[in-house]
């Protein structure tokens, strides 16, 4: 409820100094200088960011690159390239005032109008979810160098959340302008308004970001320099934070199995923080179309077969949350009453027997994210194959993965989905039916079609009154819970390891994939 | 001296039998000492061997007990072992009489074939292979196949190629057998000896292949199997040692058995080499 | 003349083998589940059917498949192996980037293999009734029987976790600046652990196959010649028996050598070694099929250099052998 | 003579456990004086090698001395320790092996190979080894020694590698050389010749010479002395023209007379039969095809080759190795194509013939083939063996059994013998059903390749005499190829002589031995071992000179 009371008056925010956040969380002041080393899994496809999206490219590119805000780990907005901002009261006009004398790495000035060039003409045709958002926009415009003017078709309320580097990166009009963005060389050396900038990339080995002294807050970044490491194994990244080669071991970076241990070193930490922007929140796709899955009974039946408490403790070391519902607990348009389905084989037993079921195998198809989610796989067709459901596992790479759901080619998938800071970012696409479209593993793979569904959503997004729009988010988490039509895991703790003199790490809501504008490391 | 007499007369090869048939065993028996699924989640995670009564390896990272999973993954490590080895000799025999036997044009094709699979790496075209037919037993066994029949196609080219000058088989020809007999009765039973011999080692070799596969996550997902077994210790390696140790060791102990055993096949079908030892 | 026509035939035989690989590895390839396109929008998390679509008109793949084969061959007969999708680099480049630390490891490895497993082999056969030849087997048949990733985390076990002796993983010390001789030095330190592990294996397997063959040998009658002559065992082992019994070792560790380069994917996953074969791996699960077959092509191409490598030096090891010619 | 240069006494050695008999040799007693040449003569399996690998510290492993002494000045070599023994070898006793083939480093260079004798006693410095190595090359009358000192063992013929192994054990020059059977690998002409250098080398020297052999024709060639063994023990030992002459003992008697004799059979009756087999203008070239390193090269094998065998004949095709005899032999029962020519049977040219009725002709020439231990399928049992032929062709199964029971009786052998492995039988038994198979399918033609080449002497003669039979029982004609001049003066009716794949000389077994014309088969006859040794040889070259 915090982000919507803050945002329900759309008033103007003023900016907070970020400095002041940072020196609360050391008791001593930051000691400049010192270079970090960080894993980097898998090795990024590239490192231009308004063109790729995927974890690890965000994660280093997030400090070459900057969007417009960043978030607290409660998504309270901050500022970042936009000294400050305000929206209209009609929730329909975003004014945003640009900070002063940012330069790009290579010089030149950063103005209102790289931000339309970015976001209008750049983006719009690089990433599909910023696409999506920015159907809401009706015109971006800079009256000035330093403003630029978001004027969208009707009330949005999310839209202060889209202003995250990985969202809307913005990228140098001056290089990109009327080129294929794609081919353009300076992909292979980026350039942003970060506070690091890129040096070298030695292929299969590292990837090295050095401080811009340039760099428009004074004093920062306090680090020299990054090196990410890329260590194509677990076991290997391990050893090599063991052995004090690696500071930080991002979220993912180790099997599960491997954390109590590595937190349990000398001058090891481990933080669960910096995932509130992306909340990602692990489920099961059912295939609501066909097979024995077609039936809620079914569907019911799994939700009571599977032993959630015993992932969460055994697979994710006690992190994260077992999802109640279909929305997390992070967001605040959650449901408090709903309970969630417990662990109750026998009340799945009789659901099957009440359905009728007769023995047809359903197909697993696991997760090719690495060992935590085969486990898990194994585990939920060990609870599922207890209560008398036969379960053959599919297993496949992440290509194969891709494509069965793409094409609805599955029985049970695994899969875990960013479900950000509203519904209307991250759940709606989950559920509503004109989201069915063969060819993509995001959207409404499970096939539900529900028009009371689609309705509210369609009308919440778009609900400027919180209480109202809580109603409906009310009204969608109980039919949902009801009809299953995907099965709800956790909601994941990814925890980030690092060295304990390393300060300031994760002092936003996304985490090391903000950047290591604040980190500083204590000798 | 006998075949049998000579054979138990190798220390190497009695014991290699011996282990090898404790294996066999535990593979057979598996489903008799641990009628259910090795997968099930019996006990709290991370015992160690002996640590509670009736788990005496322990228990694994999900709490599954350690010594169910060793008993069916012996199954699953003899199947493929054998399976896969029979697939290839299927493959590789016919090629390389074949080749042998005929000789010229034929040979020329088969062995620019068989060549042609060896200049590919194996493990990688093992791994491409699971890799495109999705990991299941069938797939594992037939890749392992398809990367192991060269050299027994080479194998039986190199027999065919020496026996088919031999006077028996000369005389054979001249009293009016046909190629069919030819190959079959005549050169196809003298170049068995050798070829036990290697499908032996291969037996050990596919084992060891199966297993690296599993271990890089490419094994059938619903079977449990050695190499998966070590694959899903490996990190936790230094909490649990022995999750890694113990299937390790009964790798080790299988694969070195055959290869005993087969050693012993070599010198008992082979007398005259026998005596170098 | 002769020569030259023969080795001209010879080349053209090889180039029809490398042509074949890549047809067959192309076909294989493209019948995997998925494509780069799918891999790459689901690692983006988020995709619309415009994204996708884009991503294969720029890879191409929005073409019919004997098209698109075409195209790649045509490239690859001018050099050009095409763009690799996951790494947006081209591949020759992302290859020769990736080979030599693939030919230092595999090149390390093949030389511990073959001078240790020879000398063991040979010590082996000299006390071939003795218990130290018995001991050197039994570690030899242990090797051979070990599976090879097991070898490399009982590796880092030991050396690198318990007792910190040698780095577990890795080219060189990351972040160090060194240059020269330390830089040397420090990517020695690094490629000990993996180059014995990999090594392990085929040492044994010279030191069972140098021990058999010189058994064999020993049984042949020049050998008695020069017993007869009056020669010291010492030098009869090296001079008459060792050398004949290398002979089949050269055939075997020829073919090795190159299997050894596209086998070392384990070697290189555990110690994340930046070579060919850890590329090979990901590039396969990427779909990235440029990459894939390019890589394919260069193991293949180092096959066949190696096949010819060793025959000129069986050639010049056995003299029978230019008789023919 | 004076003292004896080298004293066994009393030498038994012990076979393994599980061998067919217990000792090797068994109290064995002979001395041999300088300058002095002693042949140890017996059949395989006699053990006359053992007691010179003896001498040589060379016994092969499982064989022990259980008894006796081997005196070489005065020293007993049996007790020495290894080094001194290894003095000893090559510096004061050499030794010549039977395979000039195998005998040789092959990667070594010949020069190399007879310097490293010096070097193994550390004698003399690298350039007077290779100057020793030279005037050795020219003492054993290598051709060309210069260049046969850079040459690798495969780069010389058979000949020549034995002159090599000779210039090799003579290098240090030695008091005794031990000679294992030195010519019998080789062709007859090039066998009198290394003969003749070994007497002629010994002569000049003064050496003792301990020569095995098998052959009484090499003993009455060389031998001063004779030592016949049988089994493992001395049966007889003399003089080698008195026991040439008036062998005492049974076995050394069964020996001299299963030599077969020089004596051409006189021309059967009805001396001009119908043609059986006709064979024009036969041409047969081996071509190696080029490998990925090897240009192509070719091999005249047959060279025109023509001429007729007669119903009831028996022709002998008489060459020596790479003369093309064994071709002609497999392009007549049709295991070769020739390029080009005809081959007739019975007025049936079988080149024009395809498929059933080529089938058909064929049946009628079988084959009896050299090695009896290859031509057996070691995986049949032997009545199978031979009735596979009559199966093949369409007779049922149980009566081809029945018929190869009969055949084994046929060739003297037991019937039960049909349920048992070829291995279970000697080399002899072996050539026997090897005999009987080819009968099994009632051919009138048989082509035997060698068929007693690999048999000792006492058994080469029963096969003869047996397959001398069926021919007249069965009325056979028979093409007998043979690098054996005696063999085939034996059996033969009519003789063609090759060379190099072209017929140099046919005619009448009679006459080509009493009246050779050209001059290669004089060179043939000339080269037989004991020959030349009776003065009466001149005068009468047909006699044999060492029947009683």
């Amino acid at each position: 409820m915090r982000t919507t009371t803050f945002l329900r008056g759309g008033l103007a925010v003023l900016c907070l100094s970020s400095g002041l956040m940072t020196a609360a969380s050391a008791d001593t002041a930051p000691q400049p200088g010192g270079t970090i080393d960080v894993a980097i899994q898998p090795e990024p496809p590239g490192l231009m960011l308004g063109l790729i999206q995927n974890a690890p490219t965000q994660r280093v590119a997030g400090n070459i690159y900057e969007s417009l805000l960043r978030y607290d780990t409660d998504l309270e907005p901050m500022p970042q390239l936009a000294e400050s901002w305000e929206i209209s009261d009609d929730g329909r006009v975003y004014t945003f005032h640009l900070h002063h004398g940012v330069k790009w790495h290579d010089g030149e000035p950063f103005t209102a109008a790289d931000v339309v060039f970015s976001a209008d003409v750049f983006l719009r045709e690089t990433n599909p979810r910023t696409r999506a958002i920015l159907e809401h926009v009706a015109s971006i415009e800079a009256p000035d160098d330093d403003t630029v003017v978001f004027t969208l078709e009707q009330p949005f309320a999310p839209f202060i959340q889209a202003f995250e580097v990985g969202t809307m990166p913005m990228v140098p009009k001056h290089i990109y302008a009327g080129t294929d963005f794609r081919t353009n060389p300076a992909n292979n050396h980026p350039i942003g308004t970060g506070p690091f900038e890129f040096t070298r990339w030695d292929r299969g080995s590292v990837i090295e970001l050095d401080k811009n002294p340039d760099y428009y807050e004074p004093g920062k970044p306090y680090l020299d320099r990054i090196l990410w490491h890329v260590i194509p194994d677990a076991a290997s990244r391990a050893a090599a934070y063991e052995n004090g080669t690696l500071e930080v071991l991002p979220p993912g970076s180790v099997e599960n199995f491997d954390i109590p241990r590595l937190s349990g070193l000398d001058n090891s930490c481990i933080t669960e923080k910096g995932n509130e922007y992306f909340n990602p929140f692990a489920m099961l796709w059912l295939n609501d179309r066909e097979g024995p899955t077609a039936d809620p009974r079914f569907r019911q039946a799994v939700m009571y077969a599977m032993d959630r408490d015993f992932a969460k403790d055994v697979l994710w070391n006690g992190l994260g949350k077992v999802a109640s519902g279909p929305f997390s607990t992070n967001l605040a348009a959650h449901d408090e009453s709903i309970e969630g389905y417990p662990h109750d084989p026998d009340k799945a037993r009789a659901l099957l027997a009440e359905m009728g079921y007769d023995g047809t195998p359903v197909r697993l198809l696991p997760l090719p994210y690495g060992e935590t989610w085969t486990r898990w796989s194994e585990a939920v067709r060990q609870n599922l194959e207890s209560v008398g459901i036969k379960v053959e596992t599919e297993s496949t790479d992440v290509a194969g993965w891709n494509q069965k759901l793409a094409q609805w080619d599955y029985d049970i998938a695994f899969t875990y989905l960013f479900q950000y800071g509203d519904p209307a970012l991250g759940i709606s696409r989950t559920y509503i039916s004109s989201n069915i479209a063969k060819g993509s593993p995001w959207n409404n793979v499970e096939g539900y079609r529900n028009p009371e569904v689609d309705k509210l959503f369609a009308e919440a997004a778009v609900e400027n009154d919180p209480a109202k729009r809580q109603a409906m988010y009310d009204r969608i988490q109980a039919i949902l819970y009801a009809d299953v039509p995907v099965a709800w895991l956790m909601e994941l703790g990814f925890p980030t390891l690092y060295r304990c003199n390393v300060h300031d790490l994760i002092t936003t809501g996304i985490g090391l994939s903000d950047g290591f504008k604040n980190a500083w490391i204590e000798r | 001296m006998s075949f049998f007499r000579r054979f138990v007369q190798n220390r190497g090869a009695l014991v290699g039998l011996v282990i090898l048939a404790l294996v066999v065993l535990l593979a057979l028996l598996a489903p008799l000492l641990y009628p259910e699924s090795p997968w099930r989640m019996v006990q709290r995670p991370f015992l160690a061997p002996g640590e509670l009564p009736g788990f005496p390896l322990g228990t694994d990272t999900m709490g599954r007990d350690v010594a169910a999973e060793l008993a069916h993954g012996a199954w699953v490590s003899l199947l493929v072992g054998f399976v896969s080895t029979l697939v290839a000799l299927a493959i590789g025999v016919p090629l390389g009489a074949l080749a042998g036997y005929f000789g010229g044009r034929t040979d020329d094709v088969l062995m620019r074939i068989t060549e042609f699979f060896q200049t590919i790496p194996n493990f990688a075209l093992a791994i491409v292979l699971v890799a495109i037919m999705e990991p299941s037993i069938g797939s594992i066994v037939l890749a392992i196949a398809v990367v192991s029949w060269p050299p027994v196609a080479r194998l039986v080219r190199g027999e065919f190629l020496s026996l088919k000058h031999r006077e028996y088989v000369e005389a054979a020809r001249l009293v009016g057998q046909g190629h069919r007999d030819l190959i079959l009765k005549q050169i196809l039973p003298n170049t068995l000896s050798p070829v036990i011999v290697l499908a032996s080692l291969m037996v050990a070799t596919a084992i060891l292949l199966e297993s690296s596969l599993s271990f890089l996550g490419l094994g059938d997902p619903d079977t449990m199997s050695w190499g998966y077994m070590i694959g899903a210790a490996r990190t936790v390696m230094r909490q649990a040692w022995w999750l890694s140790v113990i299937p390790g060791v009964a790798i080790l102990l299988t694969v070195l058995a055959l290869n005993l055993v087969g050693e012993g096949l070599d010198d008992a079908l082979n007398p005259q080499l026998a005596r170098q030892r | 003349m002769r020569y030259l026509s023969l080795i001209a035939s010879r080349l053209l035989k090889a180039v029809l083998v490398l042509l074949a690989i890549l047809i067959l590895n192309f076909f294989l390839i493209h019948l995997a589940p998925g494509d780069p396109a799918m891999v790459m929008a689901g690692e983006a998390g988020a995709t619309d059917a415009q994204f996708i679509a884009d991503l294969r008109e720029r890879f191409g793949l929005d073409q019919s498949l004997p098209m698109q084969l075409w195209h790649y061959l045509a490239g690859v007969l001018t050099l050009d192996f095409g763009y690799s999708y996951r790494q947006q680099m081209p591949v020759l480049d992302l290859i020769l980037e990736r080979l030599p630390a693939t030919l230092l490891l595999t090149g390390a490895a093949f030389v511990i293999s073959l001078g240790c497993g020879i000398v063991a082999g040979m010590l082996a056969a000299m006390r071939a009734k003795r218990p130290s030849g018995s001991l050197i087997m039994g570690l030899a048949l242990l090797f051979y029987a070990t599976p090879l990733y097991w070898v490399a985390m009982m590796a880092v076990l030991v050396f690198s976790v318990f007792l910190g002796w040698l780095p577990a993983y890795g080219y060189d010390t990351v972040g160090s600046d060194a240059t020269g001789l330390a830089h040397a030095l420090d990517v020695a330190e690094h490629l000990i652990l993996p180059a014995t592990t990999l090594g392990l294996f085929f040492m044994a397997v010279y030191t069972r196959m140098t021990r058999a063959s010189m058994l064999s040998v020993a049984q042949q009658d020049f050998v008695k010649t020069a017993r007869a002559k009056g020669l010291a065992p010492g030098m009869i082992q090296r001079r008459h028996i060792l050398r004949n019994a290398l002979l089949p070792i050269i055939t075997l560790a020829g073919l090795q050598a190159g299997q050894m380069v596209g086998g070392a994917v384990l070697t290189e996953t555990v110690f994340a070694w930046p070579g060919i074969g850890r590329l090979m791996y990901e590039a396969l699960m990427q779909r990235d099929y440029n990459l894939l077959l390019g890589i394919f092509f260069f193991c293949a191409l180092l096959v066949i250099l190696f096949n010819m490598l060793t025959d000129v030096i069986y050639r010049l090891a056995d003299p029978r052998i230019k008789e023919a010619a | 003579m004076s003292e004896p240069l080298l004293q066994i006494e009393r030498l038994t050695l012990a076979l393994p456990e599980g061998a067919d008999r217990r000792y090797a040799v068994e109290d064995v007693s002979y001395s041999l004086a300088a300058g002095e040449v002693l042949c140890v003569v017996g059949e395989s399996g006699s053990g006359k090698s053992m007691t010179a690998n003896a001498v040589m510290g060379l016994l092969p492993p499982g064989l022990r001395v259980t008894q006796g002494r081997a005196l070489f000045d005065g020293a007993d070599l049996l007790a020495m320790d290894e080094p001194t023994h290894r003095a000893l070898r090559g510096r004061r006793i050499g030794m010549v092996f039977q395979e000039p083939m195998t005998a040789l480093n092959p990667l070594m260079r010949v020069g190399d190979q007879i310097a490293e004798v010096f070097e193994a006693h550390g004698l003399l410095t690298a350039r007077e080894r290779r100057e020793k190595a030279l005037a050795l090359l020219e003492e054993v009358r290598l051709p060309d020694p210069p260049s046969a000192l850079r040459a690798y063992p495969f780069e010389l013929s058979g000949g020549q590698r034995q002159r090599v192994m000779i210039a090799m054990a003579l290098a240090l020059e030695p008091q005794l050389l031990v000679a294992d059977e030195p010519t019998t690998a080789l062709d007859v002409t090039t066998q009198a010749q290394i003969l003749h250098l070994i007497r002629d080398l010994q002569k000049r020297r003064g050496m003792a010479v301990m020569f095995i052999t098998h052959d009484f024709g090499v003993v009455a060639e060389i031998a001063d002395r004779v030592c016949v063994m049988c089994e493992g023990r001395i049966v007889e030992m003399g003089d080698a023209r008195e026991v040439l002459a008036s062998p005492r003992h049974a076995y050394t008697r069964t020996l001299i007379a299963a030599i077969p004799g020089g004596v051409a059979a006189p021309a059967r009756d009805g001396a001009d039969p119908a043609p059986l087999l006709t064979v024009e203008g036969l041409n047969k070239v081996y071509r190696s095809r080029g490998g990925w390193w090897q240009p192509r090269r070719e091999v005249v094998a047959l060279d025109e080759v023509g001429f007729t065998l007669g119903r009831g004949e028996t022709l002998g095709i008489v060459g020596e190795s790479g003369s093309g005899k064994s071709t002609l032999g497999r392009c007549i029962v049709g295991l070769e194509t020739p390029d080009s020519g005809g081959i007739r049977l019975a007025g049936t040219d079988l080149r024009t013939l395809t498929g059933q009725a080529l089938r058909e002709q064929r049946r009628h020439i079988q084959m009896v083939f050299q090695d009896p231990y290859a031509s057996l399928n070691p995986r049949i049992r032997v009545g199978m063996a031979i009735a596979q032929g009559p199966i093949a062709n369409g007779v049922p199964r149980a009566r081809a059994l029945e018929r190869a029971r009969q055949l084994l009786t046929t060739v003297g052998l037991d019937a039960a013998a049909a349920d048992r492995f070829p291995h279970e039988f000697s080399g002899g038994q072996r050539q026997r059903i090897g005999i009987a198979r080819a009968l099994a399918l009632d051919p009138e033609l048989i082509v035997a390749d060698e068929a007693v080449s690999a048999l000792d002497v006492s058994i080469q003669a029963q096969v003869l005499e047996l397959l001398e039979r069926l021919k007249t029982e069965l009325s056979l004609s028979l093409l007998f190829i043979t690098h054996d001049l005696r063999v085939a003066a034996q059996i033969c009716d009519r003789l063609i002589v090759m060379q190099k794949g072209c017929i140099v000389e046919q005619g009448s077994a009679e006459r080509i031995f009493q009246a050779p014309s050209h001059p290669y088969t004089r060179e043939l006859l000339a080269a037989i071992p004991g020959r030349h040794d009776d003065a009466t040889a001149a005068a009468a070259p047909a006699a044999a000179p060492r029947m009683p």
